[in-house]
């Protein structure tokens, strides 16, 4: 498998470490409740097709990377930097 | 009094030829890893020219020459390696010194990619990755920065800790091509 | 034996070898297979079920008969291919799965039993009794079962992984791989062609067909010549692609030593991992056999097989020829024969239309229908309308179609497609993203069309890489129709194979079906046809078309079971090469590692790291004497001990302090310059991930320490907090663990050995407890700081890497004069101990804040990661486990980590255990084993005494639950 | 038809003719008391334990595929009892026991094999953690014992004990571990749970589950409506698409776990090799071949295959551990697809708001010796609405509330770090 990182090109998945749902992004407020941080901790869509998740550059730029790919063809779809996706620009 | 001895990362371990390609550890004088301030990226990069001459890399490139260069380090850093920082840089970027983080070694000779295409994922032939190309990435197991310095030399910073390895790895890898092309 | 004029070996250089301790003669280019037979050896193997003698079958990797060992001692090598393994001066080779020999095997009674030895009998007896299973019948099953056997030492060869990348990876080098590799190298396109022989050429080299007016093989010679000239192509030959993986990843074993007498530094194999923006697959097809009785028996090969070693190793398989077809492509192996003056006795064609010939007798509309000659083939009996016959024949060429090979095509889940006209199975367009097919592997049998679809598809390649095409003529060919009429099994009594290697017969199949195994991978797997080393290469679809008959369905409906990675099977040290010894994983020293090897210390691995375990001094025999000394020496004078493994980052901008209240549960923005704080750090699930001192060096500067396991997920950790969740905050880190070689001086000189060595004054006002500041060691700028993990008055003294080694001898040097010296991790384990301190012996992953006693460390003035999650109801109160402090008291003195912790009169089993020890050692200190451990609702129970129970060691002590820091509760000596 | 050696010698001598189907196919019924959605190994057992524990009868287990065509059928074999956390402990036990006398329960060879079981160690530190694993072990009253580098020679002389990356410290022995015959779980248990009335049908997909007033009250499928009164989900490696038809969202993510067979080799390891450094485990099948594993790929996926940087670590923690085996070559590789829940552990449980709706999932990497437990377990839920008492910890709430989290491996209870 192989990504596609913004910064570095293409690159074989042995670089990278996976953390999961790109829900991770939306860290709930302190005080959202039990259901939303449930829901943000734990449960997952899970879904067989598209799916967002999150990956770390690790053996490379360092980034934190949003990736969109099918979990039933791993066809990747789209790779950008996670703090671009949090609209962290200057 | 005593003084405290300096030793170098890989003392003892080099230089080594194997097959025509030869190993060797270099002195790049200091090593200063640059992360520029939210928002002060322009103002750093204006910095370093008129400090050191050096323009900023973008990302996979190094600048400058032997014994001053600026290499991409990294989503948030550049390395730069041979004049210590001037001290007009400390307010537009995060300057922390690494000059004795990596070991730095220089491997050239005919062959060099074929030994390097055994350790590392990335491609590094001369028509992709070219001279003042650069790249973060692993060698065997460990995470490097390797930078082409010309058609056969390129230059491998690995992890000081990790010298004794890095220099198996490709000790190895160069006698493996090393037989390969004597046949 | 071999034919003159004919074949591509050397006939200038001979060479021997042996099989079986006897010696063969060869040639250069011969293979082991192709040698046997020329010296007219024709049983080779033993069949695995039931051991039944076996000949060569094919001229393939699919080999399915003829399994050697290569070599012998630690280096034999079993189950290698006589087909593939090509012959050197001095190989030595033995035939497998046969005892006491291959003539005469014991085990050969097993086929006299096959009534009793059908599908799936094991999973119907065995039974009884119970305790059988392992001590009777498992062991004889096993001695039984296998093929070659391993030399059970470890592996003494050399072997290599490498990764290449190209625009045009052409996998098979036979007509349809040389065109597209031609067509695409001309127009400058970065190829790679690989192909599993030693040779290019595929079935040119094994036939007599012609390809511009010239030989196959000639015209395939000058190709290859034309791309080894080519800076642009690179020739991968001996090379077998082996899987299909994502985003265009192939992986690739080359056999670059198997063929060599005197390999050198060579490896024996290198397994590449190649990166292809566009592959074009041209693996040609394999010739698949037709079941009848007995149709196992050596001297029964494939009918391309008999081409293959007429025309490239100019070896006749036999000497009387008979050949049984369903097919036109098969009458070539009889004209190729009589061309090269082997009697051909008959074509036997199942086709009532097959066609005629002058040279050899055809008898139509007949079937093969048994076969006689147990370690040899003498006579064979066929059947026609009107009635059966013998014919005298000690080779029978068969051919039951061809399949093509499109087993790469089904690597990413593809399924390939019935093609009813030529019945078999063709990839599936688009099964492989940036895979396309051509030639036999596509179906198209003819050569004109093998040359023509490479040639398209490396054209249509070359338009998705951009890649202008340069002039390249389609040469002539023949395009003879492949005329076929499916026959899978010949009907009759008696058991006719379909897998050989796994002895799988046509009744296996119709009985799995009756025992309603009526899916293909229920059959598959109840009769285990499929799932021997040639992958049902040979098998599959035969044993389909049997149970679609058996089942009454069509072979498309009855589908197919799925072809995985490796197309061939790869060695493990060829896939794991480069890691035997130390090489799995790197080696990390820190600076003073030769000196504390010098100082005799034991080291032991810490992550990757190597820390001293303890430092003997003379006269000291066991462990627990040096350990004993060194706790002493801290306590009362000064230890040295490298503490370089801890991470150490460094943390700046204006918002460091606020990101750092982020990631710590306590505060550290209010921290003063120069003073350090014990941080901890959670999970967003609440839990501890880690703990550490961060210490702030300038009001935007900080530099945090990370326990040594936890270096690089704490790094990543960090990234991940800024990146994606506050990347609006103004900070970055780095690493700085390589930078810096740090030390601890611990005890109660520490001061005045740092003062005898810094050119700054050392004492409460400048380095007060937890302070920091930049230091000057004879003219080296570093970092002091005033920190503890002993319990001691004691410093962490920090230069650049450069200068570790000599510091440490230095302060090793002022510390021995001083009554002190270098401690280990044995003696740092055991002052923390005393002190109560954590180490992730602790804090394990399952702990929480709450756990340790540090529940007051999770600020409630802040958010941070984990808070929310950490106030759940399960992760604090009196139900959780605590951390406690044990101290035996009853007449067993010794308490082991691992132990667990039962009320004092409670029975010692699961429903009644309260915790469990983490750590324990003896305290010279107190003079007694302490330990920690976590206990349910511990902190309340202090005073009471529980029963540890190590059930494993054989240790039951009694002991009192106690504060976890048993030694200078009040920190009088640390701060002091 | 009972199976035993008389028969096999009686039809071998009359020709093989007398074999009847192990389990009958059953085309749905209108309606069933309960029906089990999947007919892989957790579901097989599920129905076999509701028909003999329970006597109900009147039940029917759906498969879309083939029976025993998941997990069941795609794992490493292992069968082991060496849980360390409450929980888990008892019930992993009860599975071992259930196992040990399952061939004569089933009258079905599913060549349970006690080989035993060695866990490599390779620090003081994990030395420990070891140690509080056999003692919980013992205190179950399962079996293990603590070997030192000595005792991994005796048992494992074929080690590297001189060069290898991570020296052997010695190694927690639990002899009552073993393997067994994967596929022939599945057959054993279907075919038992057949010959008791049992429907099971195959190539029946459900597409939809009818729920009306928080009561479940069947399922819609390919093969058309069935009403249940109970409907038990136990579909591995889809429980997320499963539970989304009853609205659900599920403490769930789905990996890939790849597992390798080589050649048939003649007997070299006799015993199962779990050496966590490399995360690689390992046994020899009866076959002969080798058949080894090693760590998730690490990326969600339903495509029951994996990539090559995983082999390659798997096949490199075999090379430094025992180089013996560099030359046994790899026959086939292959990946199942896994339930990891976000503590590592499972759910046996209620579905929360629906009445009749129950799950079974969350099995990780475990899987394959949880078998006869999980069914036992899930057929006493399905049975009589309560918790078994050795499953009573498997409760999905555990991640609100925090309480009960059974983490082995200390990683979290967040996902992706198992």
């Amino acid at each position: 498998m192989r990504l596609t990182c913004p910064q570095c090109g293409e690159r074989d998945r042995r670089e990278f470490y996976y953390v999961g749902d790109a829900v991770a992004l939306e860290r709930p407020a302190p005080d959202a409740g039990d259901e939303a941080w449930e829901a943000y901790v734990h449960l997952r869509d899970n879904p067989a097709g598209e799916t967002r998740d999150l990956w770390y550059h690790e053996a490379g730029c360092g980034a934190w990377l949003v990736v969109t790919r099918n979990t039933v063809t791993h066809a990747v779809l789209d790779v950008v930097l996670a703090s671009d996706v949090k609209g962290g620009g200057a | 009094m005593a003084e405290l001895i300096a030793k170098s990362p890989c003392d003892g371990l080099l230089p080594v030829e194997i097959g025509g390609v030869t190993l060797r550890e270099v002195d790049l004088g200091h090593l200063t890893a640059l992360a520029p301030h939210r928002g002060k990226e322009k103002s750093f990069a204006e910095a370093m020219k008129a400090a050191h001459g050096l323009t900023l890399p973008k990302p996979g490139r190094a600048t400058g020459k032997d014994g001053k260069r600026l290499i991409w380090f990294g989503r948030a850093h550049v390395l730069l390696a041979g004049p210590a920082p001037a001290a007009r840089l400390l307010s537009h970027a995060a300057v922390t010194d690494q000059s004795d983080a990596w070991a730095a070694l220089r491997i050239e000779g005919e062959g060099v990619e074929d030994v390097l295409a055994r350790l590392v994922p990335i491609d590094l032939r001369q028509q992709v990755f070219k001279r003042g190309h650069t790249a973060r990435t692993q060698l065997q197991h460990m995470n490097v920065s390797i930078t082409r310095l010309g058609d056969d030399a390129f230059m491998i910073l690995g992890f000081r800790s990790m010298a004794t390895t890095l220099v198996h790895e490709l000790e190895t890898a160069m006698s493996g091509v090393a037989a390969r092309r004597a046949g | 034996m071999r034919v003159n004029g004919k074949g591509l070996v050397d006939r200038n250089s001979p060479l021997s070898f042996t099989f079986d301790g006897r010696r063969v003669e060869a040639f250069r280019g011969d293979t082991v297979a192709s040698a046997l037979l020329a010296a007219g050896e024709r049983l080779v193997g033993r069949s695995f079920k039931y051991h039944r003698p076996r000949g060569v079958m094919g001229a393939g990797s699919e080999e399915a008969n003829a399994l050697i060992t290569v070599g012998s001692g630690a280096a034999r090598d079993p189950n290698v291919r006589a087909t593939v393994q090509e012959v050197f001066h001095g190989l030595e080779t033995t035939s497998q799965n046969r005892w006491p020999s291959l003539d005469f095997d014991l085990l050969a009674v097993n086929d006299l039993a096959a009534p009793f030895l059908g599908a799936g009998f094991y999973y119907k007896t065995f039974m009884w009794p119970r305790k059988f299973w392992e001590r009777l019948y498992e062991p004889v099953i096993r001695r039984a079962a296998g093929l070659g056997a391993l030399s059970r030492e470890h592996n003494p060869d050399r072997y290599e992984k490498a990764f290449a990348f190209c625009d045009l990876l052409v996998i098979g080098a036979g007509p349809a791989g040389l065109m597209a590799a031609l067509t695409a190298g001309r127009a400058g396109a970065d190829v790679i062609l690989a192909d599993e022989d030693a040779v290019m050429g595929g079935r040119l080299n094994g036939e007599t067909l012609e390809v511009d007016g010239r030989p196959g093989a000639d015209w395939a010679a000058a190709v290859v010549a034309e791309l080894a000239s080519m800076d642009n192509v690179r020739l991968m030959p001996r090379t077998t692609v082996t899987g299909a993986y994502d985003q265009g990843t192939y992986g690739a074993l080359e056999r670059v030593a198997h063929h060599l007498e005197d390999r050198g530094d060579r490896p024996l194999e290198c397994f590449w991992r190649i990166v292809a923006k566009r592959a074009i697959l041209c693996a040609g097809a394999i010739e698949r056999p037709v079941a009848f009785r007995n149709n196992d028996r050596p001297g029964i090969m494939t009918a391309s097989a008999v081409r293959t070693y007429l025309n490239r190793y100019g070896v006749a398989a036999g000497r009387t020829v008979t050949v049984f077809a369903n097919n036109d492509d098969a009458h070539r192996t009889a004209s190729d024969l009589v061309a090269a003056g082997v009697h051909v006795a008959a074509v036997i064609d199942s086709r009532d239309d097959a066609p005629d010939s002058a040279d050899f007798p055809v008898i139509k509309g007949a079937q093969v229908c048994d076969a006689a000659g147990r370690k040899g083939l003498e006579n064979i009996t066929f059947r026609t309308a009107l009635g059966e016959d013998k014919i005298q024949t000690d080779l029978l060429a068969v051919s039951g179609g061809w399949n093509p090979t499109v087993h790469l095509t089904c690597h990413m889940s593809g399924r390939p497609t019935w093609d009813p006209t030529i019945a078999a199975f063709v990839p599936t367009p688009g099964s492989v993203p940036g895979l396309t097919v051509a030639g036999a592997a596509n179906g198209a049998f003819s050569t004109h069309e093998a040359l023509q679809q490479g040639m398209a598809e490396a054209k249509a390649a070359l338009s998705d890489l951009g890649v202008k095409p340069a002039g390249v003529d389609l040469p002539r060919a023949e395009d003879g129709e492949y005329e076929i009429s499916p026959l899978w099994s010949v009907p009759g009594k008696g058991r006719a194979w379909l897998d050989f290697q796994n002895d799988v017969t046509v009744k296996d199949v119709v009985q799995a079906a009756a025992e309603n195994f009526r899916s293909v991978e229920h059959m598959k797997r109840y009769t285990t046809q499929g799932m021997s080393p040639d992958q049902g290469k040979n098998s599959n679809i035969g044993a389909l078309a049997v149970l679609a008959d058996a089942t009454g369905r069509g072979i498309p409906e009855t589908g197919t079971t799925t072809y995985r990675p490796p197309f061939s099977p790869v060695s493990i040290a060829a896939m794991g090469a480069g890691v035997q010894g130390a090489g799995f994983a790197p080696q990390r020293f820190t600076t003073s590692h030769v000196a504390s090897v010098g100082h005799g210390a034991p080291m032991i691995e810490a992550g990757l790291w190597y820390r001293p375990s303890y430092f003997p001094a003379p006269g000291e025999t066991t462990w627990r004497q040096s350990c004993d000394r060194e706790v002493n020496m801290v306590r009362n004078t000064v230890g040295i001990c490298d503490v370089s493994t801890l991470g150490k980052i460094d943390i700046q901008g204006k918002d460091a302090g606020v990101f750092l209240d982020f990631v710590y549960t306590n505060t550290f923005s209010t921290l003063p310059v120069g003073k350090a704080r014990y941080g901890l750090m959670l999970r967003e699930d609440g839990f501890v991930m880690d703990d550490g001192t961060s210490a702030r060096l300038g009001e935007n500067h900080y530099v945090m320490t990370t326990t040594t396991a936890a270096a690089g997920p704490v790094m990543r950790h960090l990234d991940y907090v800024h990146q994606c969740l506050v990347p609006d905050l103004d900070v970055s880190f780095i690493s700085v663990t390589e930078q810096w070689a740090q030390f601890a001086v611990a005890g109660p000189k520490s001061r005045d050995l740092l003062n005898a060595l810094v050119d700054e004054t050392v004492e409460d006002t400048t380095w007060p407890f937890m302070g920091c500041a930049p230091v000057t060691v004879q003219g080296v700028k570093g970092r002091l700081f005033r920190i503890s993990f002993s319990g001691e008055h004691a410093y962490e003294i920090a230069v650049p890497s450069r200068y570790g080694d000599s510091l440490f001898r230095l302060l090793l040097a002022r510390a021995e004069a001083m009554g002190g010296g270098a401690y280990g991790m044995e003696a740092l384990n055991v002052l923390r101990i005393e002190k109560g301190f954590i180490t992730h012996a602790e804090i394990h992953g399952r702990v929480t804040a709450f756990d340790v006693g540090l529940g007051r460390m999770v600020s409630q003035k802040k958010d941070c990661i984990g808070k929310t999650m950490s106030e759940r109801p399960g992760l604090s109160g009196e139900d959780r486990e605590m951390l406690v402090g044990l101290k035996p008291v009853g007449p067993v003195k010794q308490i082991t980590a691992g132990a667990h912790l039962f009320e004092k009169d409670a029975d010692p089993v699961r429903v009644n255990e309260q915790g469990y020890t983490t750590s324990v050692g003896f305290s010279p200190t107190l003079e007694s084993y302490l330990g920690l451990a976590f206990l349910r609702n511990g902190r309340a129970r202090h005073g009471e005494e529980v029963k540890v129970v190590d059930h494993l060691r054989g240790i039951t002590a009694r002991c009192v639950v106690c504060d976890p820091v048993f030694f200078d509760p009040e920190g009088g000596r640390m701060r002091g | 038809m009972r199976f035993s050696g008389l028969r096999v010698l009686k039809e071998g001598l009359t020709g093989n003719k007398g074999w009847a189907a192990h389990w009958r196919d059953a085309t749905p019924k209108p309606e069933y008391d309960a029906v089990i959605i999947g007919g892989g190994g957790h579901g097989l057992s599920t129905a076999y334990y509701l028909a003999r524990n329970h006597g109900m009868t009147n039940i029917a287990v759906l498969e879309k595929g083939y029976l025993g065509g998941g997990n069941v059928g795609r794992n490493t074999t292992i069968v082991r009892a060496n849980y360390f956390l409450q929980g888990n402990s008892e019930f992993y036990s009860h599975s071992l026991n259930l196992w040990e006398g399952l061939e004569e329960d089933l009258n079905y060879n599913v060549m349970h094999s006690q080989r035993g079981l060695i866990n490599l160690f390779h620090s003081d530190g994990q030395r420990d953690a070891f140690a509080r694993r056999g003692n919980m072990m013992l205190n179950q009253g399962d079996d293990a014992i603590l070997l030192d580098r000595d005792g991994v020679r005796k048992h494992l002389p074929y080690l590297d004990f001189e060069q290898t990356r991570f020296p052997i410290y010695g190694g927690l022995y639990h002899p009552r571990g073993g393997t067994a015959r994967h596929d022939a779980v599945a057959w054993g248990y279907a075919r038992g749970a057949s010959d008791r009335g049992v429907d099971l049908i195959q190539n029946c997909e459900v597409t939809g589950i009818d729920i009306e007033g928080g009561v479940v009250k069947g399922v819609q499928t390919t093969r058309g409506p069935i009403r249940a009164k109970k409907v038990g989900i136990v579909v591995a490696g889809r429980s997320g698409q499963v539970a989304a038809m009853a609205g659900r969202r599920l403490p769930i993510e789905s990996h890939v776990l790849q597992a390798f067979v080589t050649e048939g080799l003649k007997p070299v390891i006799d015993h199962v090799i779990s050496f966590g450094m490399g995360h690689f485990y390992i046994s020899q099948s009866d076959k002969g071949g080798l058949v080894f594993g090693g760590d998730l790929d690490f990326y969600a996926s339903y495509a029951q295959r994996g990539n090559l940087p995983m082999k390659e670590h798997v096949m490199e923690a075999g090379m430094t551990l025992m180089p013996m085996i560099g030359k046994a070559r790899v026959l086939r590789s292959w990946g199942g697809i896994m339930d990891m829940t976000p503590d590592g552990s499972p759910i046996i449980d209620r579905m929360e708001g629906v009445d009749g709706l129950f799950i079974d999932c969350g099995w990780n990497y475990g899987g394959f010796k949880a078998v006869p437990a999980s069914g036992w377990c899930m057929a006493h839920l399905m049975a009589t609405g309560q918790p078994h008492e050795v499953a009573a910890k498997f409760r999905m709430d555990r991640f609100r509330t925090g309480v009960g989290l059974m983490d082995e491996e200390g990683t979290g209870s967040q996902h992706n770090l198992h």
